[in-house]
């Protein structure tokens, strides 16, 4: 197997420990739960995404465990400025804050909160399960730009979650990119539903939810393949990705790094154990590897 | 310590998790407050393992099993009171069992306030537990106590002292010499638990107890961090419930946990 | 499990003997393969999508088996109008020929050919690998409309293949409805690329592929719920339906029978096999299923 | 007959049909027209499976596995003269073994035309072919005669007398006498193959022949359809690529076989 040289990664203006990030929404509601994550290896967390006001999520059920992945509809719970204060345990550490709104004001203002306590802000255009939220706002080209825009403007380094659930993924990458962006992050689950048989009704309280986990590995690669051809900004892979082999995959892609989400279900250690395997000293530099696919 | 992330059934290993969709068979009146669902499929589990129960158009929420096909519900809000509204032949579904369950000791001490009552009677029943003790608010709302009599040296308090000690079922400590027990095994309100785990931690067998943690949870298996406690970021869903009293010390245990948004609320 | 009572199913116009239909590009090249499959239980059986030139489709790899699903890129490759003279065989039988053009002429002028032939018409506005073709055309709600129109006018009853590749596939629904389409079809393969590692090429010939299987179901049964709530035709589910409950389920979603692909692989006999768990003489009426998620 | 789907490695069950990467470790020109390359990945196979084999940037096209780890391809066209472009070293990826293999005689002839010899020579090697009739356009075309001479009663034809009988390779059955084989086994160009299964019909032992076809075929597995013969609508790649006589005996085998596009074109 293709094995990278360890060392620092800079992408998209922040500066990480490896190549192995912590993904928005899973066990980063809490700064302990983040620290746990940096202990046990990742390179980066990204927090649960923090809005305007606080919020509980949708009612349960909010996950369903399927055999190749995850459905989930949350329902961006989340302290919202509360949280600031979460992060205080995590001073100087690699810690991304995704931040969610309704407007480009709105994201500005969340994104204001978090001046000076994180490495940069992660807009999450792409939650496909909160109305008037996420990819409600992250299908539309020029909100995208705007509210991107609006965030770019504080001087942080600032990166673009994006949804997959959408005629055309560069489009909406070109606008975060005319915003300013200084990454693309991509993807978020993939809007999906399943129904219980033997109660007749969808298994999430809102019906439908976001696939994540293994099953959207392909359509990740394939996005993260489309974004790297239009697109001149750094990309962060995400969206399936559970071994070694998937990191190299999404990175020949064109990924600079990749974000782990569903995978920490079956492995809390997952970034150690992905890294076991990613990385040795006489392995080759990741610049090498990063888009490979496309000559 | 055993974490069963598959579910067995009459034998068979499904690593399945889907909502399975089960059919309420009983339903029993333990107390004014309280009752027992029992239902068609039994699952393996280990005492203190939970499922998270889907309790149609209404929510989802973590019961412990208090026994192989029953759950022991407290109505306390809306999806415990839409459980209340349920009839038997009514279809609920559940994922699970999830967690951890209690560590086996050979002459355990159990300790329960109110419907935390639930998870330690199986371990009761299978036979471990020498001393129970058992507290309500009220002689009407003690749970198990005919079952829980016959298996285990039984000692009550009662808050308003109907019935058994006057006071809270941590007083009824004072009396035992609990260097006699190999295990300490705890599920009730969070403050008598915190009150429980001062009084291990006084004579120093804190690493001998076990604390059964009821946290809001959203997702049961590990993933959402809504569960996660101070200062370790352990999960209470998967790495729990059932946590150790040193590793609970020094912990948010008995002071503040968090609602649906991850606020802190003081306990 | 809910079962079905067995009996014939009205879909859109067509009369078809169980609710099992072979869906299009799977084994559906010959007259000899479809008649095969109908003689292993298919209720009816989709045709290779068939357009106004022979095409040879794009170069190998074209299909890579992943562990849940499949992903292809075909390219559309079929004999053209040489292909009439393959269901001479099947004179009378419930075959529904899948058509694919660029322009609604193309539509009209392919449909045209199997008039007399057929029970009826598939409009493939959906392959999502094939340029100027399939979901380049199925994502244009107007176009969508003026392809459905062309064939519609011809007297078949007509059904659509929708695409997921778009940010909503209810206009795309709406469309095709307003275009006169007796059913639609929901869904073709997602959009998606796998890597060789090993190579550092994608794996297929063409890059981007289709992806199919069990990974997919998730997405059609939202997809299919989604388009319930918005039209008023008949839907046809397809994507991932490997067993009788899948089916079940995704009838709940509002699918009125459903289209089987890449479970062939596993089962040849994939027919027979659901059809001994979906249908019991004390089944419910299938009417009393579909769409019961709903409520 | 056994049909492996999935691939066996090292004794390891791998059902993971992904595109495997292995590196060409050997390659060997047999004839001025066929190559043989070994690679570093060997298959648990049965005679008569195949490979899908990906040259990069050019095509993927099924090839008979001449040994567990190598194939043996005559030059026609693009993809073909892409892996006769390659060195030691390279790389290519493959699936498989696919399609079953052929059923094992105990006292078997084997005729084989051309490249045809490749899927032939495993299970001559396996010491299970009595008589081994071998042709070619010329001697210098001849595949694998000293390995064949070891180990079978090997006699040849080349169509320009060079070596061996004059004529087709099927002129070589006049002189045997069929009846004591158990099966007869053959793969070579299809009119050639055809011939033979018109001898083989006339004395009525069209069930105990077998012929490994070669069809144009896009997924290799049983999907696509673009391999099925006609009138069964067998898939090639799955239910064969070895198929009896007796089902071949009223088909299009011989006649007609179709191109890329699914059209028919005469043989
Ligand atoms: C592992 C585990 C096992 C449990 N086992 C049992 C059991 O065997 N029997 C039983 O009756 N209950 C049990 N619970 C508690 C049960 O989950 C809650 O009572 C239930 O979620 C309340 O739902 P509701 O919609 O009825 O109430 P809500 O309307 O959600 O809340 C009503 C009140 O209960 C509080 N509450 C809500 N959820 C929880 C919670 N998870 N923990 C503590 N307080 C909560 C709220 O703060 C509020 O004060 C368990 C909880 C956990 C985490
Ligand atoms: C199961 C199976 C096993 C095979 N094993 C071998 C083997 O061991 N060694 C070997 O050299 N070849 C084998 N073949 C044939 C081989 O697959 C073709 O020669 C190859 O696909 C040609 O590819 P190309 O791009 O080089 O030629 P193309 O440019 O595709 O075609 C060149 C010529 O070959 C003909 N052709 C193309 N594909 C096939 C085909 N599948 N069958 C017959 N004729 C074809 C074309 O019609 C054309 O006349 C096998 C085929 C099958 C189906
Ligand atoms: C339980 C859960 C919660 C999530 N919450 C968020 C969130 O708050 N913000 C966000 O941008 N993405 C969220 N996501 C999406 C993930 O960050 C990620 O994009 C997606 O799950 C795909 O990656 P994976 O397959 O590695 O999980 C969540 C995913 C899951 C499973
Ligand atoms: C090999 C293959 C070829 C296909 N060819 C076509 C086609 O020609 N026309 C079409 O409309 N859909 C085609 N499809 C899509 C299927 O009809 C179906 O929509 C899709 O595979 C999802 O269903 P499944 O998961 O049951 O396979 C093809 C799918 C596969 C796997
Ligand atoms: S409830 Fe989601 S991590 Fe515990
Ligand atoms: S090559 Fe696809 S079915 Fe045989």
């Amino acid at each position: 197997m293709v094995t990278i040289r360890p060392g620092p990664v800079n992408a998209g203006g922040i500066q990480i420990a490896n190549h192995l990030l912590l993904a928005a929404g899973v066990l980063g509601t809490t700064g302990a739960s983040l620290t746990r994550m940096l202990s046990y290896g990742a390179g980066a967390v990204v927090t649960k995404s923090i809005g305007p006001l606080p919020k509980d999520g949708h009612v349960g059920p909010c996950l369903a465990v399927l055999d190749d992945g995850f459905l989930n509809a949350m329902g961006l719970p989340n302290p919202s400025k509360e949280f600031v204060e979460e992060l205080s345990v995590l001073k100087g550490k690699p810690v991304i804050a995704s931040i969610y709104g309704g407007s480009p004001e709105e994201f500005a203002m969340v994104a204001e909160w978090f001046k000076g306590s994180v490495a940069g802000i992660e807009l999450n255009l792409s939650c496909p399960h909160a109305e008037g939220y996420g990819s409600a706002i992250g299908s539309d080209p020029s909100l995208v730009e705007a509210c991107t825009r609006a965030v770019t403007k504080l001087g942080m380094p600032t990166w673009v979650k994006l949804t997959p659930n959408v005629t055309d993924i560069t489009e909406i990458g070109k606008a975060a990119e005319k915003g300013g962006a200084d990454a693309l992050v991509a993807i978020n689950t993939v809007k999906a539903m399943r129904i219980s048989t033997g109660l007749g009704r969808p298994v999430l309280g809102n019906r439908s939810g976001g696939l994540s986990g293994k099953a959207i590995f392909p359509i990740s690669v394939r996005c993260v393949y489309e974004l790297y051809e239009t697109c001149k900004i750094p990309i962060i892979g995400c969206g399936g990705i559970s071994s070694a082999d998937n990191a190299i995959e999404i990175m020949m892609a064109g990924a600079v790094a990749v974000e782990i989400g569903s995978a920490v279900y079956s492995d809390v250690r997952i970034f150690e154990t992905i890294a076991k395997t990613l990385y040795s000293d006489d392995g080759i530099p990741s610049k090498d590897i990063v888009g490979c696919a496309h000559e | 310590m055993m974490v069963s992330l598959q579910r067995t059934l009459w034998g068979a290993l499904m690593s399945n998790q889907f909502p399975l969709t089960v059919t309420i068979t009983g339903i029993r009146e333990e107390t004014p407050t309280v009752r027992s669902f029992s239902f068609d499929s039994p699952f393996e589990f280990d005492p203190g393992q939970f499922l998270m129960v889907w309790v149609p158009g209404v929510d989802e929420i973590p019961m412990a099993l208090s026994s192989a096909d029953s759950i022991t519900v407290q109505k306390v809000g809306d999806a415990t009171a839409g459980l209340f509204n349920l009839k038997i032949g009514d279809k609920i579904a559940v994922r699970g069992p999830f967690g951890n369950g209690f560590f086996k000791g050979e002459r355990m001490l159990a300790i329960a306030g109110g419907v935390g009552a639930a998870p330690l009677l199986p371990l009761a029943l299978a036979d471990r537990v020498m001393t129970f003790l058992l507290g309500a608010r009220t002689e009407t709302e003690l749970l198990f106590v005919d079952q829980l009599d016959e298996c285990t040296d039984l000692q009550i308090a009662t808050d308003d002292g109907s019935l058994g000690v006057q006071g809270f079922v941590t007083v009824l400590l004072d009396d035992l010499n609990l260097g006699a027990y190999d295990k300490v095994v705890v599920c009730g309100p969070e403050l008598m638990m915190r009150t429980v785990l001062g009084k291990v931690a006084e004579i120093g067998i804190e690493h001998r107890s076990e604390f059964a943690l009821q946290r809001y949870m959203k997702c049961g298996i590990g993933l959402c961090g809504s569960c996660c406690i101070d200062p370790s970021g352990l999960r209470v869903c998967r790495d729990g419930p059932v946590l150790s009293g040193d590793l609970l010390i020094k912990s948010e245990f008995g002071q503040y946990m968090r609602d649906a948004s991850g606020r802190k609320k003081t306990i």
